[in-house]
């Protein structure tokens, strides 16, 4: 069952930590990939919570796990499947059972490979391996219980509390086997557990031990080398896509030099959004905690009103709630950012799984013909960059903005250049230009066809606006058969008008391929991997990943109409492939459609697009 | 606030008044404009946000900023401009339906933070712009187009429900009753923290008569007794009756029978915190008891829109991270 | 500006009441279609009050109007311009000055044409009808208010109170001049006034004098005689949407055995359905007048698991914050009818006016992949048999359906003929078929797909059912990739199943031609008599109306394929146009689209329709 | 109400309780277990509706008709079906963020209507299952994942919002103290209309020790009092102390200490209309007064669901429509 050991060059490499939900395993993962971003690898990462509620230690139902792929260069997502799995107990190796690539390492704590562990675990058998049918893997059992506990022997911490660190060993016995540098370990445990000196010194301690075991026991299994990685020099961070939302807003409201507002109710997987920004009192960022989703909404539109950048983040269940305000701040023309961070739904649905199942509701949920901008990041790091100009097209177009992130990829991390602000555009308030006794309220910029938002303590454009349908300049009140055609018109051609501003669609790949695919959002990172791969073993293909969803880029029927076969990869049942059916006619759209909550891998789309080429 | 002073026609917007003939909803206009002059604030720094009813069309006649949003959500929007900017005057005019039904949520949860806006509640019991049907204010057994056999709900009682929530400020007045009315708001302005003003009003179409008992100034000094700030609660055409307790509960006496005198009568103070007694002048309700007017409860509690402010202050003065730079320069990050 | 007076023998006549919002045009109106839905004429009306709010006595914004259609046969919409205009006053006439058919007859009270009631109406001139140029028309002045004072002169009224009656003066005298019987419009008013014995007087009197008052003078216009038709016989009414949509709930809960509930918030113009049903309890229905709409919703969710036929009716604004609640029902998989009166929009809009923009909401307005069943009634009177089919699918297929209707056909009345309740398919609730012991709550029939509706109460079938993904027989909570997949896929093919059970699209007019129509919902009446005009006037066409939305019926591909040109008629944006898009490939939609608050035009659709061909 | 009895195990779903170890829901729930038990309700008959968050699971653990619903939302759908079929026994287990904070107003208005609920309130002053944001009974400044700086909001009183909303039913117990637990719940099954039990709940994750002052027997005696229906306020390891009133304010008193006797110790009345001294009661809390636990307010009122099935009842005894037959024969219509 095992191989010889030998040490691995790679380019890249998947490590999985799997425990119970109590082990510390997104600790763990997150410290690991931050050495080895510092040490100059490209990384992403995904962490695979268990549901909301908290199983009952070492069950199925409690295992936490999370991913890290790292490499030397283009990382896109974090990983199919693992080249190391660590596994705290039995349950987390049942759970992980098909994560496990072929000829991969599986380490285990084998303190708690026993007959509790494998009927909590629901084994029949006291060989789990055999039982799960394992094959082709190396098997490193190592007692990370027992030597955390002589680890720490003699310390003030009672055996329990000891227990609770063995992912330090794990961690110090993986940085060996991968050569990461374990000093720079110790000082991120030292900003992290700077108030409970008790605790650092014991995970230092622990960390250093599990380091040293492995290097003085040469344990027989394959070590690896990972390439460094030749992207651009510059100052890193590893960013998850919910802060990165967060910086974003908070980048922008201060190009546009407006005061940032968020109300917001908690709900898996967005509250993060909300926590950064009410942490950031010091920039001045107004955060409201409200009672509900649509008061959340409704204090951001109110906000929004009173002139500042207002944001309410949000994920599906949540979204439908705020529906009806929505069709306020579109009938009202304010800007307004909407995150929703989309989950595995309908109704209450998969809290912690992700899915791109929002986007219909996105465009569509909401009553009358009210159309606002749709847009979506599509890794953890752009998350950034699309927070901003989320904001930028709010403002500028004076229009409601809704952002599409997913539980992937806003809890996922990435590598990210800690941007400088001058390289972005500026954003600029679209503010009356005439005096305000020539001012009207719906008086629009001809370009954008924006109209102007002036808000309260500004002396002289006193104004009202509403729900109601209202007259196309001065915004009083109108039943006007007319002047309400009119009014759709124009809020339609408004949201059009977005497409000027924003980057035309490019093809990744083989422009010159017949066959294309197409995808928006997350499933970026693993559909150009897959694209990668199918290049690489001399098929020709191309992608072209969508960002902005409505409007469409103005080439989009251009440069869909060169390819005869088209594929539209979603991680729902097709509603991007239906939207663009009903926006692009004569073009044939064919689906690949994936609902389990779960990322594609890129794998599975490698092995699809093969068969159909 | 200001050394400008302001006429009600500054207030006035240009729009055409379009409720029913007869509505209440006339008199309360005309008193937020005479209220707004004696507030002092300019008409560019008050917003008056409002729900959907036929109450909530008032911000279309003030020539204020002005935002009619949508049903209920009034209290939220209102919020939401008060905390992006607190050196605003926010107002809401909202309808029974609009606040206490769909809205109810939001009104109690601004109340808990008490947030400072001014909240003008037009209480017709009844919902006049959907055409009639009972609201969570209607008398229990009121027939209506959604009730034909009568109401079998039982009616907030707006004061207690503001109670309950942790409300600081709540006073009644009745439409016809400008001149309450204008010392209601003036006070509701003055007030810091959410300041509910209920208006009785009176639906001239679909629940006309609601207040008779009290639409005329005989009939208000004969059912209503207006609280005055530290002055005894004497009622009654010549200041002869009085509001006495007995036990936990209030009586009405005549002052000079009995032996009693004006020192046995109660004296008047909104600013207590504990809300029994003005839970129990709000309660109030005749024959026995006169109707109390006026401002019944102001009590003085931190603002919700104060405390971030300050919070906000307390923060900054003690981080060194002033700017997104700063930000990022704050987090960990590394060279490669 | 007048012509000879003579007698017209017509087909087919509209009339159009208009006045004051409190000069009883509605009352007048309605009276006036029931008489002659009694003479044995086919009749439509349409209301078109005010905005919501009453507006001052004698302005544009007060006006309310009614207009009826009656003829012989084949009267499918409430006309488009008026034959016979009935002004109360001058801010009516200048209202309607665009809906009166060339060489139409205009009655009005000149009493109300005076300075101060052409100041109210914003004339500038004493002469309204130069100064709207109006010609080619029979103008017939009668002193309505003042014979009507006349006529109750010596009566207890006082001048103001006879005045409120001067409609009835005018229906007399519209009654004399169509032909009227003034007997049967006495009877109406004695059940109308029956506890007002005065005022039934005094409206008797009033009616009276104005018939005579025509019959008389014999004024100098044309008078009309209407063929009668030839339509079953039978016993009929005149019903309005709002009532007949109550109606079919109530006779679809009696045939299923069921008790009826209805949760529901007031809104216009779905407010009469709460109405209709909160007055019979007779018959035992439950309305809960709720405190806003998700409360509406959820009581009625509640009731449909307590066993209940459950319902909540709203319109468009309603339905947005009724979204998370509705994706409830899908995941839990309940029997629901959410009848959505559209109204215009988008928030707030215009309230008080038809538009059929919610249908994209309907389809897609919820979180996730969250399918459900989308219907929509077409004319008044068959919105009895579509809220009978909307409970019969909701029951049968345990899902939550959306049933769309609008404000033009919720308030217009049609004529309809009682049906007898033996002539409805069944209704039967599919419970469980095998032991509480065998069974498990997401168990299905394998032919609909539908699990079993078992509630509370039932001995022995305990069970829980929530909104997180569960699994796909036990019904316990599931995160398992594969079972969200499944079930992702059963509850999408459970409404596609629905399909078989729904009767195929056919087509109206020439099957042959190569030009089709396509429309859907209240529509069909404009569509279908504009096909009626082209083909009378020897141009060949076709409609395709639709009821049945999602599903669509199984051969819509098949019978659209026939077809070259495609033109998808709708009171929006082109919502069905893009949803068909989306679902029909290889067929080519052009669109129709008219969003103003507004029906169609029987012409401007055969204009339309003329260009193209 | 039934001749069969009940054991627990009848209650008890074959579902894996998941809940944290140590997690004050697993006391709640076999309080209920024993619960309904004594009231005697089949598990048929009996429905449990719950919203989302920690405690909304429970609906899973009860072998009864279940329903987990949608977050905030479970008043009002146990209210749907408490109106569909009148004879069930319909409990609701929500959370303090779940029926204050996003269902709020479906809570004040079924306290309103008076519908005959049982809900019990799981109040652990946090969000558990979104993992620790401050919820609308938080204590003031307390630091939580959204609250980094301590929050700035003013926490609701639960039992002053249900007596605000006309509740008629009030009573509090500790998660741990599940003989008291049981009482209340009993007591809220008995009592016709909405009845609220708020336990005080112990989230061991993110806000341990909220309670820690009542979480022991011990503790519990220093710093609790158990209210009983008709007997003497008296509290304290020996019943040695009691309650009296100080004008409108309670005092606790030692009995025998100053010339006072038990007879000048309050009588514990839960059943008077008049909610002063309940909230009186309720609003006690440490360090010199005990903490009130046990039924605080138990008052009959008619229930919403009875009285629509009088109405029902009425107007069928005064109608000769009885079917859709009939309705069509009751409308004008003609021959054609
Ligand atoms: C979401 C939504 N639900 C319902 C309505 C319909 N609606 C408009 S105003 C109103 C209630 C009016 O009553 P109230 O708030 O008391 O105001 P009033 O007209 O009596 O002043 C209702 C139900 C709406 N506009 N929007
Ligand atoms: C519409 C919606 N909004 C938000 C959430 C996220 N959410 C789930 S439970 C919860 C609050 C939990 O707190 P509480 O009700 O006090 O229950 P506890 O977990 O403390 O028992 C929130 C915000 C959701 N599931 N649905
Ligand atoms: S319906 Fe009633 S509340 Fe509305 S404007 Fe008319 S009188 Fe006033
Ligand atoms: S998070 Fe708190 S409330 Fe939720 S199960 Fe754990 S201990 Fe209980
Ligand atoms: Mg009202
Ligand atoms: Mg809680």
């Amino acid at each position: 069952m095992t191989k010889s050991n030998k040490i691995i060059e790679l380019e890249q490499v998947v490590i999985r930590f799997s425990g119970d939900s109590g082990d510390g395993m997104q600790l763990t993962g997150t410290l690991f990939s931050n050495l080895s971003a510092i040490l100059g690898n490209e990384i992403s990462t995904f962490p695979d919570y268990p549901a909301e509620i908290r199983a009952p230690h070492g069950t199925l139902d409690g295992v936490s796990g999370f991913q890290v792929h790292l490499g030397a260069q283009k990382i896109m997502t974090p990983g199919d499947k693992a080249d190391v799995l660590v596994v705290m107990n039995p349950a987390a190796l049942k759970v992980n059972v098909h994560e496990i690539k072929p000829g991969g390492v599986i380490i285990y704590d084998e303190d708690t490979f026993n007959t509790t562990g494998f009927q909590k675990a629901g084994f029949e058998t006291e060989n789990p391996f055999v039982e799960l049918g394992l094959k082709d893997v190396q098997l490193l059992s190592v007692p990370l219980t027992e030597m955390t506990k002589l680890s720490l022997e003699g310390s003030t911490f009672d055996s329990k509390a000891a227990g609770r660190s063995k992912n330090m060993f794990a961690l110090g016995l993986v940085c060996w086997l991968f050569n990461r540098p374990i000093d720079k370990a110790q000082e991120f445990l030292m900003k992290k557990f700077s108030k409970k000196p008790e605790v650092l010194r014991a995970n230092i301690k622990v960390l250093v031990d599990g380091y040293h075991y492995g290097n003085n026991i040469h344990l027989a299994v394959s070590t690896y080398r990972i390439g460094k990685s030749n992207i651009e020099k510059g100052r890193y961070t590893s960013i998850n896509g919910n802060k990165a939302v967060a910086y974003g807003l908070i980048a922008a409201a201060q190009k546009a030099g407006l005061q940032l507002f968020l109300g917001s109710y908690p709900i898996t997987p967005a509250s993060d959004i909300m926590h950064e920004l009410a942490a950031r009192k010091d920039l001045g960022v107004r955060v409201i905690q409200s009672e509900d989703e649509i008061a959340g909404i409704s204090t951001a539109i109110g906000a929004s009103f009173a002139g500042n950048l207002a944001v309410t983040s949000t994920s599906g269940p949540g979204l439908a709630l705020k529906s009806e305000a929505i069709g306020l701040a579109v009938m009202a023309e304010l800007p307004l950012v909407i995150v929703d961070v989309q989950r595995g739904g309908p109704s209450t649905g998969l809290p912690t799984k992700t899915e791109q199942a929002d986007l219909l509701q996105a465009l569509y949920g909401r009553n009358g013909e009210s159309p606002l901008v749709v847009m979506a990041a599509s890794t953890p790091d752009n998350c950034f960059d699309y927070a901003y100009m989320a904001a930028k097209i709010a403002i500028e177009h004076v229009t409601p903005v809704i952002l599409l992130t997913d539980g992937f990829i806003a809890n996922g991390t990435a590598l990210w250049k800690l941007p400088s602000l001058n390289d972005f555009p500026s954003i600029e308030p679209p503010r009356a230009i005439v005096d305000a006794s020539e001012w009207k309220p719906y008086l629009r910029d001809p370009e954008k066809l924006n109209r102007y938002w002036m808000m309260p303590g500004t002396e002289g454009f006193m104004h009202r606006i509403g729900g109601l349908e209202k007259h196309c300049i001065t915004g009083e009140i109108s039943t006007d058969p007319v002047n309400h055609q009119k009014m759709v018109d124009v809020r339609r051609m408004k949201v059009e008008k977005v497409a000027d501003f924003i980057p035309p669609l490019t093809i990744y790949g083989d422009e010159e391929s017949d066959t294309l695919l197409v995808g928006w959002g997350s499933t970026y990172g693993h559909l150009r991997s897959a694209v990668d791969e199918l290049r690489e073993s001399g098929k020709k293909i191309a992608l072209a990943h969508f960002n902005y969803i409505l409007p469409l880029p103005r080439n989009t029927h251009e440069v869909l109409s060169h390819y005869s076969k088209i594929i539209v990869c979603e991680l729902n049942g097709g509603q991007f492939a239906s939207y663009l059916r009903s926006q692009i006619q004569g073009v044939t759209f064919q689906q690949y459609n994936k609902v389990q909550g779960q990322p594609f891998e890129v794998e599975e789309l490698v092995v699809y697009v093969s068969t159909i080429l | 606030m200001s050394v400008i002073s302001y006429t009600p026609q500054d207030f006035k917007s240009d729009q055409y008044v379009r409720w029913c003939p007869g509505c209440g909803n006339f008199a309360i206009l005309n008193a937020i404009y005479k209220a707004l002059v004696e507030v002092g604030v300019s008409p560019a720094q008050t917003a008056v946000i409002s729900g959907i009813g036929c109450s909530s069309r008032l911000s279309y006649y003030m020539n204020t900023y002005g935002f009619h949003t949508i049903h209920g959500r009034a209290t939220a929007i209102a919020t939401g401009v008060k905390v992006a900017n607190p050196a605003l005057s926010v107002w809401q005019f909202t309808g029974d339906g609009d606040c206490l039904a769909i809205g109810g949520n939001h009104f109690i949860h601004a109340l808990r933070r008490n947030i400072d806006i001014n909240i003008v509640l037009h209480n017709n019991e009844i919902y006049g712009l959907t055409k009639g049907q009972f609201s969570p204010t209607s008398p229990k057994g009121l027939i209506t187009k959604s009730s034909p056999f009568g109401t079998i709900e039982r009616p907030f009682k707006p004061a207690e429900l503001i109670f309950g929530a942790g409300g600081t400020f709540f006073a009644r007045t009745v439409d016809v009753d400008i001149p309450t009315s204008v010392e209601a708001m003036v006070a509701a302005a003055k007030h810091r923290g959410t300041s509910v003003v209920e208006v009785l009003q009176n639906c001239v179409i679909f629940n006309d008569g609601a207040y008779k008992t009290i639409s005329t100034k005989e009939l208000r000094v004969e059912n209503t007794i207006l609280l005055k700030q530290g002055e005894p609660m004497l009622f009654g055409k010549n200041q002869e009756k009085g509001l006495v307790l007995d036990g936990f509960n209030l009586k009405a006496v005549m002052v000079g029978q009995n032996g009693i005198t004006e020192n046995d009568v109660l004296i008047h103070d909104a600013t207590t915190p504990d809300f029994f007694l003005h839970q129990r002048l709000a309660a109030m309700s005749g024959p026995d008891l006169p109707i109390a007017m006026g401002v019944i409860r102001n009590v003085s509690e931190p603002t919700y829109d104060e405390e971030l402010v300050n919070q906000i202050h307390e923060v900054q003065s003690h981080s060194s991270v002033k700017t997104f730079e700063d930000l990022l320069n704050s987090i960990e990050s590394w060279e490669i």
